[in-house]
């Protein structure tokens, strides 16, 4: 029951501040909507707690019939990634909304919908993560796009309507070639021994080789736009350029992540063969992901598209570790989801406050403004150095995971990769360098610094994002049980040491 | 007690994160805790090194494990530090030169209003530096490693609103990071083929892998040797990191961080004995870089980018030395060492230079500073006979050493060293006689004084060191202290006797420094500097920095810049436009499909009965078919 | 030739009478004899009561219907075959099949009778007047009208043509030949080209649906007549189960046969709007009154439909492979079509229109699948996924089109859409219900029409048809774009000039658009019940 | 057979005459040749009875509503020969041809070519064969042809009654309009002028002719004048057109009140 | 038998023709009547040759049919005439794309 009651208290909060009286400054609505994501966030630690690291597999079950015609059950269970993905989600959303606090101090009216959105948001999010029933899992997945669709395009800046439906119709075209894989896995599982969608009936079905891949290219293509995996990323810069910095957040960090943890727990587990087939390509997919992205970050002179192609170069990454399958680059990966949604909503957020001084998100509208808020330009710069997976960070430790998982499986895929880390340095040093510092011009030095609340909200990011850089085993020691059956799942499982004295591997073509 | 090593690293750190969080009213003494978080790291080394002199040759060597830092899969590293002869002498250098900038830095820095910070980013960059050291494991050493790149990153675009610091921050930050790109593959490297990235386990086994792995590992370590400690071809950051305050041109420069890439090499040692290759090419790193230097230092005007060029090329004689294998590694460290002494006195030497002359730093503008300021020339002209290697300075034993070595390894390597040394003779010589002697050259307004006790006082204790350092060269001590590190070094007899060799350096020296004198010193330097036009090629070379940033500019920058440019416009033309293109395509067919609707019930119904026929059409070819 | 005249007046043997089962036929009884008391009211109801009488009498008669329909389903017989038995019998000699899944299309049908006639009965936008003209027979802006405005005349009659429509659909959707189908098609289609032409506002167009609807529909249905013609040669009959056994015992290649399927599944359909045959419904679709083109999207849909199946799995069963594929390509040309043309659409009923031309496609899918339910297989045969998606798609489109009666300014409803922009701020509840059924029209999560088009997909995949399935989710993306666009138009954009204006809706119509948006979510929360139901009905008796 | 191949070909050519047949009437009256040529070729296939309804109903007199409102308006009323829509005829011809030859293709291959004949059937007579199934399979479908009636009667009445809702003016009332209008206008108070008796022609809509030789525009009833049809593109324009300028010059003002009115008052 | 269907199959297409290219309304109806009575002639033809009544009886059923379709038929086209003054089917386009 706890699952499911974690998904209730924010929807119920959602609908509690959606049917609040509107009142003149919109405060009612903000202190509920933090109150209930503190409270699902202690809910959330209590789960942590009845978690039994040692026993391993999906806790904290629960199975209730929802559509007898179907053999749709309301199945919720986590692992250790849903959980940490659970956890990232209840820890983000307090922030999120601290930080959002004022985002529609000049629209008070309708600070409800936005906090309510917000909080619903959550709720599905959980729901996904805690998903058991592919079902379940493809209703909330498709569900969550109505509140983000509502918060970019009714709550968001500039071509929001445009942003908003492109998102809206890229994602759902995903999703729905995602259905036409669930119907026929449904198809499937009847045809052998009854309709089920629940994960441990459906990873046994038997499938010629064409129709696993066929079924694996529809889960596949879906999560790959969610992640986004170039090329189907383009839709993610234009939200992010429009959306508030909150509502960025919500769907960078948290929302996303749906992409790399369906592969993960979907495309992997039920798809085994298929993922084999694919890994491949999609690897070097996640290559050039990882650079096309950092190359665009370069080369972007909005800042809130500049972070979300940062984010695409990252989720390069995640999905480079995912498909490496080995137990390193994956147990990487999860802990990649994790740390890159602080460290992305760490850099909205600031990112955020900036455009919301200056009014602008053009990255040449800035400059100095180190010398006015020395806590804002540190603040950013500690974002951008978790952003380019500085060790002593908690991204790095993920980051350095995926890579040496990925290397023990392709040397010339993990030395690609790396490149990444050299761009990120660029693209994060470029920004902070035109925004923070050299002179101030006119219309940055009237800046303020962060007020203490925005410092409060900002605090348990940064406190984690260097917490988890230097411990971050008590999120690995979730983390790892989980992805060895994976693992196994798929494949011959991790690859050997490399023998000593061999010779036959490709040897090192990498002093270039 | 030598399981305290933790420790070491813990209290820098631990200044730095309170620098960093307390406010404003900390502004006042600050540096003060910053100063006393070094000095006490520097007390607990020393007492560590007593308690290490103390042991067995054999059992110097303490590592101990903070627990788990990562245990993923099969990936396991633990936070360990190795406390040994090697490290122990850098933890000494690190803090205790360390200790010095941080005393001079506070009459340096007592005028800027972020000075509490400053101090903050020294200790930070001594935590991380004594984390690089005393790293058991290559990741923690990674660590410590790119820990270093983001102090010097702060330090060296300390002063911010100069674009040019923030340009030449950057620009370290990004190269170490090519640097760092090889450290990194060479980390994964070990993993891929000893399950284990802890440097003793790698250096036992190194063995047991095909030479090529150990060539390859080599090579890797090598590369991000030369992103941190400047060497060719990555060397194009050091200089302009000269944009900082100079204590941390000092600090960074000079003493500690460059040096990072010999001690990577020297920990490494057992994975460059493994592989000649390997080590051919760090020989050919470290004598391109000490000649290239060399070069650059002999023609700037700036002292301390002159400075950093000497740095190169310094670095570039320990590089040298590290490539030489076991006969080397010893005279690398023991070369690191004095330079780090007599660098550090003259980077702070320029430092007061530039206090007394209000922040310029063109040595043209120089000149006759002898009796302005006395004890910094004194200091100075210490820290010059060390680094000409002067019979007697630590510099005169440590370089030596190097090209004897040299020499026994291949002549032609010895005779560039030897070259090397002629060539650093004749810069630093030009430097002394443009800054300290000669007439004034100063612009108006400049009236140059001596820097408070507060800054002079490390100059002189550096002093002192960069002089008798040397003793450390007696009896080879300093072979055998290190040989638990970096195994028993055999030497090779040089192809002249050694007396032979010295008296042939000492001539090449003397050769240098008369000509400097010819140039410099018999003749007024211009008050401004001759066109690039009237310069010859080697002067034009010199000053562009060999065109290294040309270099970089060509064959990686603009390209980039251009595919980035590229892409950009791509992302927004092809790729999404292949979105949004097909997207106007639907539209357009939309409003191509709405035409047949003419509002005419007759083409309706022409529909109709086409429709009609084309069913019936379909039924018949899918059965008859 | 005048010999045979004799045998004209010849005597012959009594006729018996034919053995009805009024239970059965309860529900077609009740809402026939609704309409005959529609028409006694209309005489001896005064003017003044007249209009609130036959409300009342039409929603209280469609939920009697309603309660009939159940007595009457909980009767059926229990026939065991297959995987689930099927309900029913077959009844009056032959002529209509009272089984699962007719009654419970009957059901339906008085489910949507009942709203649309609610719908009709609003009368709080014309100053107390209902949105129907008052006197058809004066031309539009002439004196006799508005003398007839004045006078306060209201055709009270389109009650009783509703419901003989209504009748007529329910025939429709159990007839079990040919003959009976035609003339349930005549009586569902007369009071609609009726209906179509008397709106109050803009009736010039309003006729010109009428017309239209009325050639084209006499058109088409002359296709279905020589259709039935045919398969009366092929089989000697018209009743569906006899055609069934000569189906199955043709032995040559049957092409009279074929010719017979192609024009019966013209003329059918055409009533449900599938490309080529759809081209009547966008300009029907936006010239009819909007209550009217609620109850035409929802109810003549969804009898058709049934109708399509019962002739196609029952009478034509036997040849389903011959069928199939053009049906495949006639549902991907449906959906196409309907969702690429709704983009380019500006009037928010012609939009809905080419919408409905959409969602008919994607019921063909879940038909053309025709998967029946094997013993082991799909728990969801084509008959209960199109059963399931024509519930929700009526509900949903009835209450898309009453809130389209809501949206009006001086001039009355205003369906250009540019003229809906800002709804959202205007009136957030309407916008929001709006919002609701665009998104379960899209097909999104937690809403009917994404467990319709769920329950259809697969039905069509169980049948094979998995190439149709994948061609139909990318459909469904295009169409969302649409949906979408009104909701952007609401809620993303600033109203223009003076925007919508919301009339205060009646009571009737509030509760209709309550009831149709709650209905929407509670279908796609929990949809287990009424899918249950459609499954239980299994499938059609022979 | 002789029968059938006397009517087919009169059948087809009269079917064509529907085609092309400029006028209305003519059209009708191909129609009516059709027909009656059907109800032949019934008797001559054992129907006598649906010989009878052919003649008596469809003939008798679903064909003269149809001549009844070809009447009503405009008999004149021709077809131009220009064609609209473009490539319509074309496309009409070419589906048509194709359609028909593919039916009848198909069902030439396929009707069997054993007649049972309906002596069988017709042993009782056709008349009671026919009512035996109506009231026992078609019982349901005759029923419901009721609803169709009913159907056909409101729907008829909805559309084209116009209820009365002032008492018709008298003799008188009109009287003294027409006086008060030649007091206030001039309007002329006599009956108007008949149209075509002094002309060469007689139709109602061919103006009578003044002594002079001009036509008398006044005398044509304003029904038969076309109404003027403008560019009407788009429905609301169009619509807002006709609601603001009024009914069309023929709509006479208050047709309620004028008995005199040519329009088809249903009373 | 052949020649009666097939006679039927041409009056139906040519009924077909005659609406795809009459303007007037009130012609374009009567092609549709057309059809329908070819299909009359189909049922009785077909009746004759199976020896049963029903196809006779659906013909009747035809004619009750189409005389309901023409009243409501003529009956909308009456009422667009005293709208427009015109019975044009091509007139009829203000619904459109």
């Amino acid at each position: 029951m706890m699952l499911s009651l974690l998904i209730a208290v924010p929807l119920l909060g959602a609908l509690v501040v959606a049917l609040l009286p509107r009142s003149e400054d919109g405060r009612t609505a903000r202190y509920v909507a933090v109150g209930v994501s503190i409270l699902t966030l202690v809910m959330s630690l209590l789960l942590l707690r009845e978690f039994d690291l040692e026993v391993g597999g999906y806790q904290l079950t629960e199975q209730h019939e929802w559509i007898g015609a179907f053999g749709v059950h309301w199945a919720l269970g986590v692992n250790g990634i849903g959980l940490t993905m659970i956890f990232l989600t209840t820890v983000l959303t307090p922030i999120v909304l601290a930080a959002s606090w004022n985002d529609k101090a000049d629209d008070p009216g309708r600070t409800n919908a936005y906090f309510a959105w917000l909080l619903a948001l959550e709720a599905l999010a959980i729901g996904v993560f805690a998903a058991t029933d592919v079902f379940v899992f493809y209703v909330l997945f498709e569900a969550t796009l109505i509140p983000l669709y509502f918060l970019i395009g009714g709550h968001g800046t500039g071509r929001r309507s445009y942003a908003a439906v492109k998102f809206l119709i890229y994602n759902l075209l995903g999703g729905l070639l995602m259905l036409a894989s669930i119907v026929g896995l449904y198809v499937l599982s009847t045809q052998q021994g009854g309709p089920s969608f629940l994960r441990a009936d459906l990873a046994g079905l038997d499938m010629s080789a064409t129709t696993e891949r066929l079924l694996f290219l529809g889960f596949f293509i879906a999560f790959a736009i969610k992640a986004p995996m170039w090329p189907l990323h383009t839709w993610l810069p234009d939200a992010a350029a429009s959306a508030t910095p909150g509502t960025n957040v919500m769907m960078v960090s948290v929302i996303d992540k749906l992409g790399t943890f369906g592969m993960i727990i979907w495309c992997l587990e039920l798809f085994p063969s298929a993922s084999e087939w694919a890994a491949p390509v999609v690897l070097v997919l996640a290559v050039v992901s990882i650079l096309y992205g950092a190359l665009l970050a370069i080369g972007q002179a909005d800042l809130r598209r500049l972070v979300a192609m940062t984010s695409v170069s990252h989720f390069g990454f995640i999905i480079l570790g995912v498909f490496a399958f080995t137990s390193t680059s994956m147990a990487g990966s999860v802990l990649y989801m994790f740390n890159h949604g602080l460290t992305t909503a760490l850099l909205f957020l600031v990112v955020g406050m900036m455009i919301a001084r200056r009014g602008s998100g053009l990255i040449a509208d800035y400059g100095g403004v180190q010398k006015v808020a020395p806590v804002l330009s540190g603040v950013l710069l500690l974002a951008g150095l978790a952003s380019l997976s500085l060790p002593g960070l908690a991204p790095f430790v993920s980051e350095f995971l995926v890579l040496v998982g990925t290397f023990s499986r392709s040397i010339p895929l993990a030395a690609a990769a790396t490149v990444g880390m050299v761009l990120a340095a660029v693209y994060i040093l470029l920004m902070f360098q035109r925004t923070m510092t050299g002179p101030l011009n006119e219309r940055t030095s009237t800046f303020r610094d962060l007020s203490p609340r925005e410092v409060g909200a900002l605090a348990p990011a940064i406190v984690l994002i260097i917490g988890l850089g230097f411990v971050p085993q008590p999120l690995l020691s979730v983390i790892d049980p989980a992805v060895d059956p994976v693992i196994a799942t798929v494949g011959e499982g991790d690859p050997p040491q490399r023998a000593p004295l061999d010779l036959t591997q490709q040897t090192e073509g990498d002093h270039e | 007690m030598l399981d305290l090593s933790w420790l070491l690293i813990a209290i820098p750190l631990a200044g730095a994160a309170l620098l960093l969080t307390w406010g404003k009213e900390s502004d006042a003494f600050g540096h003060l805790i910053a100063t006393a978080c070094s000095a006490a790291s520097f007390v607990l080394g020393a007492i560590m090194f007593v308690e290490l002199l103390g042991r067995d040759a054999g059992d110097r060597s303490v590592t101990t494990s903070l627990g788990t830092w990562i245990d993923a899969g099969h990936f396991h590293v633990d936070f360990a530090f190795t406390f040994d002869t090697l490290s122990s002498l850098f933890v000494l250098l690190i803090t205790g030169v360390g200790t010095l900038i941080h005393v001079y830095s506070i009459g340096y820095m007592a005028h800027d209003e972020r000075r509490r910070r400053f101090f903050a980013y020294l200790n930070l960059f001594i935590a991380a530096m004594l984390c690089l050291v005393l790293a058991a494991d290559y990741l923690v050493l990674f660590l410590g490693w790119e820990g270093v790149g983001l102090a010097s990153y702060l330090l060296i675009g300390f002063w911010q609103h100069k674009p040019s610091a923030a340009a030449a921050a950057k620009k370290a930050f990004v190269i170490n990071r090519v640097g760092d790109l090889g450290m990194a593959l060479a980390i994964m490297t070990c993993f891929a083929w000893f399950g284990t990235s802890s440097i003793a386990v790698v250096n036992d086994q190194i063995d047991t892998v095909s030479g090529t792995v150990a060539t390859a590992l080599g090579l890797l370590l090598l590369w991000g040797a030369c992103g941190k400690s400047a060497q060719f071809p990555l060397q194009a950051w050091l200089l302009d990191a000269m944009e900082g305050p100079t204590p941390v041109s000092a600090l960074i420069h000079a003493a500690t961080m460059v040096t990072a890439g010999v001690y990577l090499v020297v920990r490494s040692h057992d994975v460059f004995d493994a592989s000649p290759t390997a080590r051919g090419f760090v020989i050919a790193v470290g004598l391109i870089t000490l000649l290239a230097g060399a070069w650059i230092g002999c023609t700037k005007d700036d002292i301390k980018k002159s400075l950093a060029g000497s740095t190169m090329s310094q670095i570039g004689y320990m590089m040298l030395a590290a490539g030489l294998g076991p006969a080397g590694y010893a005279f690398a460290i023991f070369h690191l060492l004095t330079h780090g002494f007599f660098k550090a006195n003259m980077f702070l030497g320029a430092g007061s230079v530039m206090h007394g002359m209000n922040d310029d730093v063109d040595m043209r503008r120089y000149g006759a500073l002898r009796s302005a300021m006395p004890i910094t020339f004194y200091t100075f002209g210490i820290g010059y006979l060390a680094i000409i290697g002067f019979p007697g300075t630590s510099g005169f034993f440590s370089k030596d050493k190097i090209i004897e070595a040299a020499l026994a390894h291949n002549v032609w390597v010895g005779i560039g060293a030897l070259v090397g040394a002629g060539v650093t003779a004749f810069y630093m010589t030009r430097m002394m006689l443009m800054t300290f002697f000669g007439e004034k050259r100063w612009r108006e307004q400049v009236h140059p004084h001596e820097s408070p006790s507060v800054m002079t006082t490390p100059l002189i204790v550096l002093a002192a060191l960069s002089l008798f350092a040397g003793v450390m060269a007696l009896g080879s001590w300093i072979e055998e202290w290190l040989e638990p590190a970096t195994g028993h070094a055999v030497h090779h007899d040089p192809p002249l006797p050694i007396i032979v060799i010295t008296l042939i350096v000492l001539l090449v020296v003397a050769a240098g420094v008369a000509l400097a004198w010819l140039a410099y010193g018999r003749q007024q330097p211009a008050a401004e500097a001759p066109a690039d036009s009237e310069v010859s090629f080697f002067t034009r070379a010199g000053r562009a920095e060999l065109y290294g940033n040309a270099i970089n500019d060509a064959l990686v920058v603009r390209p980039v810049t251009h595919l980035t440019r590229a892409l950009v416009w791509g992302d927004g033309k092809i790729i999404d436009g292949l979105v949004t293109g097909s997207a106007d395509r639907i539209g357009e067919i939309s409003g191509e499909l709405r035409k047949p609707q003419t509002g005419f019930v007759r083409s309706y119904a022409l529909m109709v009965l086409g429709g009609a026929l084309v069913v019936l059409l379909g039924l018949l070819a899918v059965t008859l078919a | 030739m005048i010999g045979v005249l004799p045998s004209v007046a010849a005597a012959g043997p009594d006729i018996p009478a034919v053995d009805l089962d009024y239970r059965q036929l309860s529900p077609l009884i009740a809402m026939g004899a609704v309409a005959m008391i529609g028409l006694i009211v209309e005489v001896v109801v005064p003017r003044r009561v007249r209009f609130g009488t036959q409300a009342v009498v039409a929603v209280l008669g469609s939920i009697i219907t309603l309660g009939l329909t159940v007595w009457v389903y909980l009767g059926l017989d229990e026939i065991e075959e297959g995987r689930w038995p099927a309900l029913g019998s077959t009844g009056a000699d032959g002529a209509v099949t009272v089984d699962g899944p007719g009654v419970l299309t009957w059901a339906m049908l008085a489910i949507f009778g009942a709203l649309a006639f609610l719908l009709f009965a609003e009368r709080s936008f014309h100053g107390g007047l209902s949105d129907f003209t008052g006197r058809a027979a004066d031309a539009p802006g002439s004196p006799g009208e508005a003398e007839a405005t004045k006078a306060r005349l209201e055709h009270t009659e389109v009650f009783p043509l509703g419901t003989f429509a209504l009748v007529g659909m329910m025939l429709f959707a159990v007839s079990n030949d040919l003959i009976t189908m035609f003339v349930a098609l005549e009586v569902l289609s007369l009071p609609l080209y009726v209906l179509c032409g008397v709106a109050r506002r803009r009736r010039l167009i309003s006729q010109e649906a009428s017309l239209k609807y009325f050639l084209l529909g006499a058109f088409a249905s002359a296709f279905f007549l020589y259709g039935a013609a045919l398969a009366y040669g092929f089989a000697g009959s018209v009743n569906f189960t006899e055609i069934d056994t000569a189906v199955s015992a043709r032995g040559d290649s049957g092409v009279m046969l074929l010719a017979a399927i192609g024009l019966i599944l013209v003329g059918l359909l055409f009533k449900v709007g599938a490309v080529p045959f759809h081209s009547w419904t966008p300009d029907v679709y936006q010239g009819a009154p909007t209550a009217v083109t609620g109850f035409m999207a929802a109810a003549t849909k969804a009898a058709a439909f049934v109708a399509m199946l019962r002739v196609l799995f029952v009478a034509f069963g036997g040849s389903s492979w011959d069928w199939r594929p053009i049906l495949w390509v006639i549902a991907v040309v449906t959906m196409l079509l309907g969702s690429v043309v709704a983009i380019s659409q500006t009037d928010v009923k012609r939009m809905l229109a080419y919408s409905s031309v959409a969602h008919a496609g994607f019921i063909l899918v879940g038909l053309s699948g025709a998967y029946l339910g094997e013993t082991d297989g799909l728990a969801i045969s084509s008959i209960s996924a199109v059963l399931f998606y024509l519930l929700v798609y009526g509900i949903g489109s009835i209450g898309a089109f009453a809130i389209v009666t809501v949206v009006r300014d001086s001039a009355g409803e205003t369906t250009h859409l540019s003229k809906w922009a800002g709804l959202g701020k205007e009136s957030p509840w309407l916008a929001g219900a709006f919002a609701v059924l665009m998104l379960s029209f899209a097909g999104i999560p937690l809403t009917g029409g994404f467990i319709g088009k769920w329950a259809v997909f697969s039905a069509a995949w169980a049948g094979d048809a998995w190439l149709l399935v994948v061609i139909g989710a990318l459909c469904s993306a295009i169409a969302a774009y649409f949906y979408v666009r009104v909701i952007v138009l609401m809620f993303f954009t600033d109203p223009v000039g003076d925007g919508p204006t919301v009339a205060v809706a009646g009571v009737a119509t509030t509760v209709v658009i309550a009831l149709t948006v709650i209905a929407t979510i509670v279908l796609g929360v929990v949809p287990g019940p009424m899918l249950d139901l459609a499954q239980h009905a299994g499938v059609f008796v022979r | 057979m002789t029968a059938f191949w006397t009517l087919a070909p009169v059948m087809v050519l009269a079917a064509m005459g529907l085609i092309f047949a400029r006028k209305a009437v003519h059209a009708a009256l191909c129609l009516a040749v059709v027909m009656i040529s059907l109800a032949m070729l019934y008797a001559a296939q054992d129907a006598p009875f649906l010989f009878a309804v052919q003649i008596i109903v469809y003939t008798g007199a679903i064909m003269m509503l149809f001549l009844f409102v070809l009447m009503l308006v405009g008999v004149e009323a021709r077809d131009s020969v220009v064609e609209t829509i473009k490539g319509q005829r074309a496309a009409a011809a070419v589906v048509g041809i194709a359609f028909a030859v593919l039916l009848s293709t198909v069902v030439a291959q396929s009707v069997s070519l054993a007649v049972v004949g309906l002596d069988g059937a017709n042993a009782d007579g056709n008349v009671h064969g026919l009512a035996t199934l109506l009231f026992s399979r078609y019982v349901l479908a005759f029923e419901f042809t009721a609803a169709l009636m009913i159907v056909a009667v409101i729907g008829a009445m909805v559309l084209a009654h116009r209820e009365r809702l002032v008492p018709p003016p008298t003799q008188a009332d009109l009287q003294a309009r027409r006086m008060r209008d030649y007091a206030e206008s001039g309007k002329h108070p006599g009956n108007p002028p008949t149209p075509g008796v002094f002309a060469r022609h007689n139709a109602v809509d061919t103006p009578a002719l003044l002594p002079d030789g001009t036509p008398l525009p006044e005398s044509v009833p304003g029904t038969l004048t076309p109404r003027p049809q403008g560019g009407t593109e788009d429905a609301d324009r169009a619509v807002a057109q006709i609601e603001a300028t009024g009914p069309g010059p023929d709509e006479r003002p208050a047709t309620t009140e004028n008995p005199e009115t040519t329009e088809g008052d249903d009373q | 038998m052949t020649e009666y269907i097939t006679l039927s199959t041409l009056l139906f297409s040519i009924g077909a023709v005659g609406v795809l290219v009459r303007r007037n309304a009130i012609i374009v109806f009567m092609c549709v009547e057309l059809m329908l009575n070819a299909t009359n002639l189909a049922f009785v033809s077909f009746a004759r040759q199976h020896g049963n009544l029903d196809g006779q009886v659906a013909a009747f059923f035809v004619m009750v049919v189409a005389a309901a379709e023409v009243t409501i038929g003529l009956a909308i086209i009456v009422s667009i005439y005293r709208t427009r003054r015109t019975t044009s089917v091509d007139d009829a386009n203000l619904l459109k794309a």
